[in-house]
């Protein structure tokens, strides 16, 4: 038999001002099952929770009802209270006579009737409620970051730094990102190389840092705390531990003219490579589908010559598994390719390069140790051509978003030129300036009105070759849309950020959503700009939309901080409430079917097939299971089941049932 | 005779319109008093059975309301939601149960004035159509005190 | 939220226009890539994308300024802006519309007199013949622009080429094609 | 099977060689043409300028007549007609009331079902495939293959080869033996329908297009539209007049550069016709 | 139908399958279900037009279930039941052969279930136009006027369950109204416990229910109860589009369109 303490709370005045409370707490003291039922000024006061406190022990309470302010706002406190009498917290629940009851309605009968069936009605909920105890989810503390951009490597950096084990995968020879090919970053204008090389060390280094370059995600399951994942390590044909990466190797190499992608293409590199003099790790790798030996079947001139024998020829992929606590998404972006450009000319021109290409060419360890001089005849070009938007804001392009980060590097790029170039004339087609940030909008200022780059608000409708010249034509919509031809010697394309090639299938592999470019998307826009909605995986940088430096970083420390917080309880505490299939005596085993609609209505891919099997070991039955990892208590599929086989806990069919009788029948 | 107060219940979700109505009442924005809220996590959670269940017990009026789309704390909750109201909406029409009774609505954890919005003119607009005695016809209850006790 | 694609959110000349060719005037942002494509924006009084802005703002006398403009004539519909437009606004199919309009308020710019009786005589040739009677309809353009010696000595070596015949050739259904021009050319 | 035929009133008149050329080159490859009966002028630009509901139903009547001929197929030599006749097709197809409303102002039934084919489809699709061992005497020039526009745009309608630097007549040309030059002009507008209003325009658009084949070493110009085609001929004394130079290279039908290689007569193709005397 | 049984000896005789569920000559003018299990009984089997009953409800009942593999006589009806069984993972290739017979009486072999679905997607599902009228007739009444036909119509109705034992879909160990904490629907036959019993019924099958008309051709009291059905069919083609069993198993209600009509939410 029920015994149920009712404790009424005026809220100072908040509640009593308009809601008869001692009528309250002596009608709901008639219910059956109530044992005790008192009002009294401030129920969440110390004082108030003694209250509560001695009538469960005194009185042996099997449940309790707050009925006061908002659950939202003291169901914790007074579990908490119930929990320390040796109530089982969830058997407390709380009726809304504050923010649903006294605070909207005046003073009068209808109201105090209103406060007791509301009382009521969570009472003859308690009745059915059943004590839960909270699901303990073991920690895996061991953190996995993708990606080893300088997001990666932050990220790497501060879970590592909070005592925590990281691995980190990264699919390039050398980590380091696209922030390692940049020149000069804004608005300081310091060197790239020079803040992030040091960084691409200290990981290396890191004895809290497990590095796996040329390496990839093969798979991954389970959930939060306690996913298996698998890692390709593709196979480098160089043995690391005996290579001491002196370079021998790649001087002799013969294969000496593909097209280096750290230099987008400005360079060459050959078939065993290190990406570029400061990669980390600084040892070389052969790319197998161009290598002679590989293509050709013989040349091994590089296994000839090498010192140390730490050439492998005959090394394969190798892949490892294992088990990690959280995962930091930081796979970063790249950037559309000229030819993506039908009216700048397909990419055909070769002085017509993208952002990414100008920075290599205006960086000192570029093709042109820094001088900016056209791919096409190395000249230095006397006019040169910003486009801004070349792609992006783009409908008909399929880009229609802002890549935000191209009015500040262009505005760099200009800059540089005109220090680079004395004498040169520059001009920036832009549409809007968007350059909202620290020291953002000075920077561009600065550009325009100290070192006299030509800002020209238009679109560039087209740019052709004319006589070794290329001619872009653009309009000026300050002037009347005046058109507008200039004849330059070189053209760089402000090209779209966008989503990597593959970032559909890694998201669809991690239960990550993404939007309709394939960015990974955040769990929540504002409040939750470094989760997904999957548990446990988080998100770093430009894989989630084009990011600069500072946003990219802050956002890594920001996934970091969310991983040293999940690792730093041995167990994850998790609200009980979620749901749970029933489970029966044979031969029935469970009421579900197992026609499993429920699987595709669930958000999280909680709900799992599980094989009954009898003591031959065949299978008598698939039913439905929840996995209490992954579910988070919505309860779409309970509203499904036919058979009524799954419940929610804290939400059960009886108990809300009962409720909803309760609330339309006095007793 | 007294007017007719009808007995209305909404059935709301614990992230966007329970919160509402919770910052209706911190905005002291006044309502009628016929409305009495049933909890659930999510608009995803609500069993149409308990529609029905409603009515059986006398209810004149039923307000549903849950997070807008794409708002979902659970991200996907209310878009089943949707559908399945859309159905049980239908189906009640077809078998003749007053649908004008079931108002179907999106109020967020910012909207408290919509929150008393729709309570009003609920209120109001059952209390033009009368107490939903059709119904109360039907369900007079031998079923009822089984369920008690 | 209307998916209407007919429901504009511009008043005036714009929202008429969207009304009638579900060319949305709103969705210009003004990058100019129209104007700096444009064959002959810099014969035209406003070019394609100031057209656009000046029919955003709902201003009636902008638009009348539209109506009244020589822009709308000289435009080839080369169909250029269209095919390089990032937000894919027709902007050809809005000058038609355009022309059409201006003629029936006769709000044509003088400038485009020849071009527009280049266009009506076009049409009176089709009307009478079914097809282009060049030497008619040039005979005809002729008299009504008073461009009697303009191209004449275009004429005796397109005779020698035999580029013009001095018969036309008349379509059989001439009262089908009469009956096109009446039923299309009735005020709706 | 046999091909439809539109010729349009240019081919009638002043651009009977491309129509003369056209018939030729089909006649060499045995496709049997056909022209559409009674067929009426596509209304061109004068009529969407001026007309709307009158641009749409004189090619629709035109396409009425095809079907009730039972052409399932038909060419349109001339860009510019293959542009109106297209678009009418698509808008009609994406607008059912449109298409109703035009059917009664034209009181004949209009299905929509023709396939239309530039000529350079038609090329394409009958002549490419049997050109193997036909080229009897290569057409070995440099030329500038010259598109304009109604070829190509609006591309979501025609969906015909690329917008921007197309190349489905280069490589038709390369076939014959010549080879197409790289160069801006490709689908830069001639000045079209201004050419008798507004001739000083005409002369300087076309002036542009002449002069960059010119300089980037053309001998030839190779179009597919009869506006083109008279514009950058018959507008030669304005377009020099703009260039301020004398600049004559011909400028041929594309199929009367494949008519030439595969060795049909000259008068055959009309050349005689051209202003711009056709040294090539 | 010589082929068919034909065809029922081979599987047998090659003991391909253990049981062959088909129709035989029942009393009266009438067929019912036969399940052959020896190669020589293969020739009671029988098919012609009064073989209207859905047999694909046996294949999920134990009885049947546990005689090991089977194979079925599937009409089209039977063929959309056997593929909307098998995407709820009732039944699968491994514990069972289709004979097709076609809407023309032609036999079709399925090498499995995925060519069963190819089949009945060839053929949409359609309300055929009596049941139309009736609907529309439904439609035109004020929701009153259909309340009372309903209380009326069903209020004969003595819960026997036949509906739910003679269709397909109705599969389930525990039906909802044997659910008692809390009892949702009210066992005894009241006009309430008969409407919420037809209502759940209905909404339990909706996206599911292929129309084969066994429910109502089963009620000992003839009610009209598959008119229920069939709206709920009209309505997910309206507002959710195709309407098809698929082994794909998207139930319409276990998927969404993040733009689904909502013009009814305010």
């Amino acid at each position: 038999m029920a015994k149920i303490g009712v404790f009424i709370c005026h809220c100072g005045e908040n509640i009593s001002a308009t809601v008869d409370c001692a009528k309250v707490a002596e009608v709901v003291g008639k219910y059956d099952g109530v044992a005790i039922s008192v009002d009294y000024k401030y129920m969440c006061s110390d004082p108030g929770q003694t209250l509560i406190k001695k009538a469960i022990v005194e009185k042996g309470l099997t449940g309790v009802v707050v009925a006061s302010c908002s659950p939202r706002m003291h169901e914790p406190t007074f579990r908490k209270a119930c929990a320390e009498a040796g109530l089982n917290p969830y058997m407390c629940e709380m009726a809304n006579l504050r923010e649903h009851c006294s605070w909207v309605h005046e003073k009068s009968e209808a109201t105090t009737q209103k406060a007791i069936d509301l009382v009521r009605t969570i009472v003859e909920k308690v009745k059915h409620n059943q004590s839960l105890n909270a699901i303990k989810v073991p920690v895996t503390k061991t953190a996995l970051v993708i990606g080893g951009g300088i997001a990666g490597i932050q990220a790497s950096l501060d879970i590592a730094n909070s005592g925590h084990k990281v691995i980190l995968i990264e699919k390039d020879p050398s980590i380091g990102g696209h922030m390692s090919q940049l020149s000069e970053t804004f608005p300081t204008l310091d060197c790239s190389q020079c803040i992030l090389t040091p960084r691409m060390v200290e990981v290396a280094q890191h004895p809290n840092i497990a590095l796996y370059t040329y390496a990839e995600l093969e798979s991954i399951d389970g959930f939060i705390g306690n996913f298996k994942v698998k890692i390709r390590k593709k196979a480098k044909s160089v043995d690391e531990k005996i290579c001491t990466g002196c370079g021998l190797c790649t001087t002799k190499c013969p294969n000496k003219k593909i097209p280096s992608e750290f230099n987008e293409g400005l360079g060459n590199r050959t078939a065993i490579y290190v990406p570029f003099p400061q990669a980390v790790p600084n040892k070389p790798v052969i790319d197998k589908t161009l290598c002679t030996y590989y293509t050709k079947g013989k040349c091994k001139i590089c296994e000839k010559f090498c010192p140390t024998h730490a050439i492998k020829f005959d090394q394969e992929d190798e892949i490892i598994e294992v088990p990690v606590g959280a995962i930091v998404l930081a796979t970063g972006f790249t950037v559309k390719k000229t030819n993506f450009f039908p009216e700048y000319g397909y990419g055909k021109h070769p002085d017509i390069v993208t952002g990414l290409q100008f920075e290599r060419l205006a960086s000192a360890s570029g093709p042109t140790l820094g001088e900016i001089r056209r791919p096409s005849d190395g000249k230095i070009p006397e006019t040169i051509v910003f486009v801004a938007c070349a792609g992006s804001r783009d409908e008909a392009k399929g880009i229609p978003y802002c890549s935000k980060i191209c009015c500040m590097y262009t505005a760099k790029h200009a800059m540089l030129y005109q220090h680079k170039v004395h004498g040169g004339k520059s001009y920036v087609f832009y549409m809007d300036i968007r350059a909202g940030g620290k020291n953002y909008d000075e920077f561009v200022r600065r550009a325009i009105e100290e070192d006299g780059v030509n800002y020209i608000r238009g679109r560039v409708s087209r740019v052709y070759e004319k006589n070794g010249k290329l001619i872009v034509k653009g309009a000026d919509t300050l002037l009347g849309a005046t058109p507008v031809e200039i004849e330059a010697d070189m053209v760089v394309l402000a090209t779209a950020g966008v989503a990597n090639e593959g970032a559909e299938e890694l998201a669809q592999k991690l239960h990550v959503s993404y939007d309709p470019y394939h960015f990974f998307a955040e769990a929540h826009p504002k409040l939750k700009p470094v989760e997904t909605n999957t548990a446990g995986i988080f998100l770093a940088g430009a894989c989630q939309a084009p990011r600069d430096i500072p946003e990219s970083v802050a956002m890594a420390s920001g996934a970091a901080a969310k991983v040293a917080g999940l690792f730093s309880q041995d167990e994850l505490t998790r609200e009980p409430l979620i749901a749970v299939v029933n489970r029966q005596a044979p031969p029935v085993f469970s009421s579900c079917v197992g026609c499993f609609l429920c699987m595709s209505a669930c958000p999280y891919h909680a709900i799992e097939k599980e094989e009954i099997k009898n003591r031959q070991g065949e299978v008598i039955k698939t039913v439905a299971k929840v996995n209490p990892g992954l579910c988070q208590g919505c309860g779409t599929c309970v509203a499904f089941c036919r058979t009524k086989s799954i419940d929610i806990q804290g939400y059960t069919h009886e108990e809300v049932y009962s409720e909803v009788m309760a609330l339309l029948n006095d007793y | 005779m007294a007017e007719f107060e009808p007995k209305i219940v909404a059935f709301v979700c614990n992230w966007c319109t329970y919160a509402g109505a919770d910052l209706t009442g911190t905005s002291r924005i006044k309502y009628a008093t016929n409305v009495r809220i049933v909890r659930f996590p999510c608009t995803g959670r609500i069993d149409y059975m308990l529609l029905l269940k409603a009515f059986d017990e006398g209810a004149d009026g039923i307000i549903v309301s849950g997070c807008h789309p794409n708002d979902c704390h659970y991200t996907s909750g209310n878009f089943h939601a949707r559908r399945r109201w859309m159905t049980f909406r239908s189906m009640c029409d077809f078998m003749g149960i007053d649908t004008r009774r079931i108002k179907f609505s999106w109020v967020s954890a910012a909207e408290g004035a919509k929150w008393a919005d729709i309570v009003n003119t609920t209120v109001a607009s059952i209390r033009e159509i009368g107490p939903y005695d059709e119904y109360k016809k039907v369900a007079k209850k031998p079923v009822k005190e089984e369920n008690h006790g | 939220m209307s998916s209407d694609p007919h429901h504009s959110v511009i008043s005036g000349l714009g929202g008429e226009i969207q009304e009638h060719t579900e060319v949305k005037v709103s969705h210009c942002y003004q990058c100019g890539k129209c104007s700096a494509g444009c064959p002959l924006s810099d014969e035209m009084d406003y070019p394609p994308s100031l057209i656009m802005r000046m029919l955003q703002t709902g201003n009636p006398e902008l638009e009348e300024k539209v109506l009244r403009s020589f822009s709308i004539w000289v435009c080839l519909t080369c169909e250029m802006c269209y095919a390089r437009c990032p937000m894919s606004i027709d902007i050809p199919k809005m000058m038609d519309y355009l022309r059409e309009k201006a003629i029936k308020e006769k709000k044509t710019n003088p400038k485009a007199k020849q071009i527009i009786s280049f266009h009506k005589s076009f049409l009176d040739s089709v009307r009478y013949t079914g097809k282009m009677y060049e030497v008619g309809f040039y005979a005809d353009y002729k008299t009504r622009t008073l461009k009697i010696l303009d191209d004449m000595m275009l004429v005796p070596p397109m005779m020698k080429r035999g580029k013009l015949r001095i018969i036309p050739e008349m379509i059989k259904d001439r009262s089908g094609i009469a009956s096109i021009f009446r039923k299309t050319s009735k005020k709706k | 099977m046999t091909l439809g035929f539109y010729p349009g009133c240019s081919l009638k008149g002043s651009s009977r060689e491309y129509a003369e050329s056209v018939l030729a080159v089909a006649k060499a490859f045995d496709i049997q043409i056909q022209e559409i009966k009674d067929w009426n002028c596509c209304g061109a630009t004068a009529a969407h300028s001026l007309n709307r509901e009158l641009s749409l139903a004189l090619p629709a009547r035109v396409l009425s007549l095809a079907e009730k001929q039972g052409l399932t197929e038909i060419v349109v030599p001339c860009a510019a007609c293959y542009g109106r006749l297209s678009s009418t097709q698509y808008e009609l197809a994406k607008n059912p009331e449109l298409k109703a409303r035009v059917a009664e102002i034209n009181g004949i039934e209009y299905n929509g079902t023709t396939t239309i084919l530039n000529v350079i489809q038609m090329l394409d699709k009958y002549v490419t495939p049997k050109l193997e061992g036909r080229v009897v005497k290569p057409f070995e020039h440099k030329v500038a293959c010259y598109y304009g526009c109604y070829l190509v745009r609006p591309h979501e309608v025609l969906n015909f080869d690329r917008v921007e630097e197309p190349q489905s007549m280069d490589s038709l040309m390369t076939k014959v033996g010549a080879t197409p030059i790289d160069w801006a002009f490709k689908t830069e507008c001639c000045g079209a329908s201004l050419s008798i209003s507004r001739t000083s325009s005409v002369g300087k658009l076309s002036g542009k297009i002449v002069g960059d084949a010119f300089d980037r070493g053309a001998e030839a110009i190779i179009v597919a539209c009869p506006m083109c085609q008279s514009n950058l001929d018959m507008r030669r004394k304005e377009i020099n007049e703009y260039l301020g130079k004398k600049i004559d290279i011909p400028v041929l039908y594309v199929t009367q550069a494949l008519g030439l290689a595969i060795g049909l007569d000259r008068k055959s193709l009309g050349l005689q016709r051209h202003f711009v005397k056709v040294t090539v | 139908m010589d082929e068919l049984i034909k065809r029922a000896k081979e599987l047998l005789e090659a003991s391909a399958v253990k049981v062959v569920i088909g129709y035989e000559q029942g009393t009266g003018n009438k067929t019912r279900a036969l399940f052959v299990e020896k190669p020589e009984d293969a020739g009671k089997l029988v098919f012609d037009s009064r073989c209207v009953q859905n047999l694909a409800a046996y294949v999920t009942k134990q009885e049947v279930k546990s005689k090991g593999k089977m194979a079925i006589t599937a009409t089209l009806p039977v063929m959309r039941s056997l593929v909307q069984l098998a995407s709820e993972f009732q039944i699968s290739d491994n514990n069972l052969v289709v004979i097709g017979i076609t809407p023309d009486s032609k036999i079709i072999d399925f090498k499995n279930l995925e060519e069963v679905e190819a089949f009945v997607h060839q053929f949409q599902i359609e309300i055929d136009e009596r049941n139309k009228e009736i609907l529309e007739k439904l439609e035109k009444m004020t929701p009153s006027e259909r309340w009372n036909f309903w209380i009326e119509e069903l209020s004969p109705c003595i819960k026997c369950y036949a509906c739910r034992a003679a269709c397909p879909m109705c599969y389930c160990s525990r039906c909802t109204v044997d659910f008692n904490r809390p009892q949702w629907i009210p066992v005894q036959s009241t006009e309430l416990g008969n409407l919420e019993w037809h209502f759940m019924r209905a909404m339990h099958l909706t996206g599911r229910c292929i129309d084969c008309d066994a429910c109502a051709n089963a009620c000992p009291l003839a009610l009209p109860i598959n008119l229920l059905t069939k709206k709920m069919i009209v309505d997910a083609k309206a507002n959710f589009g195709t309407y098809q069993p698929s082994l794909k198993g998207e139930n319409v209600l276990s998927t969404f369109k993040p733009d689904d009509k909502e013009n009814f939410i305010q």
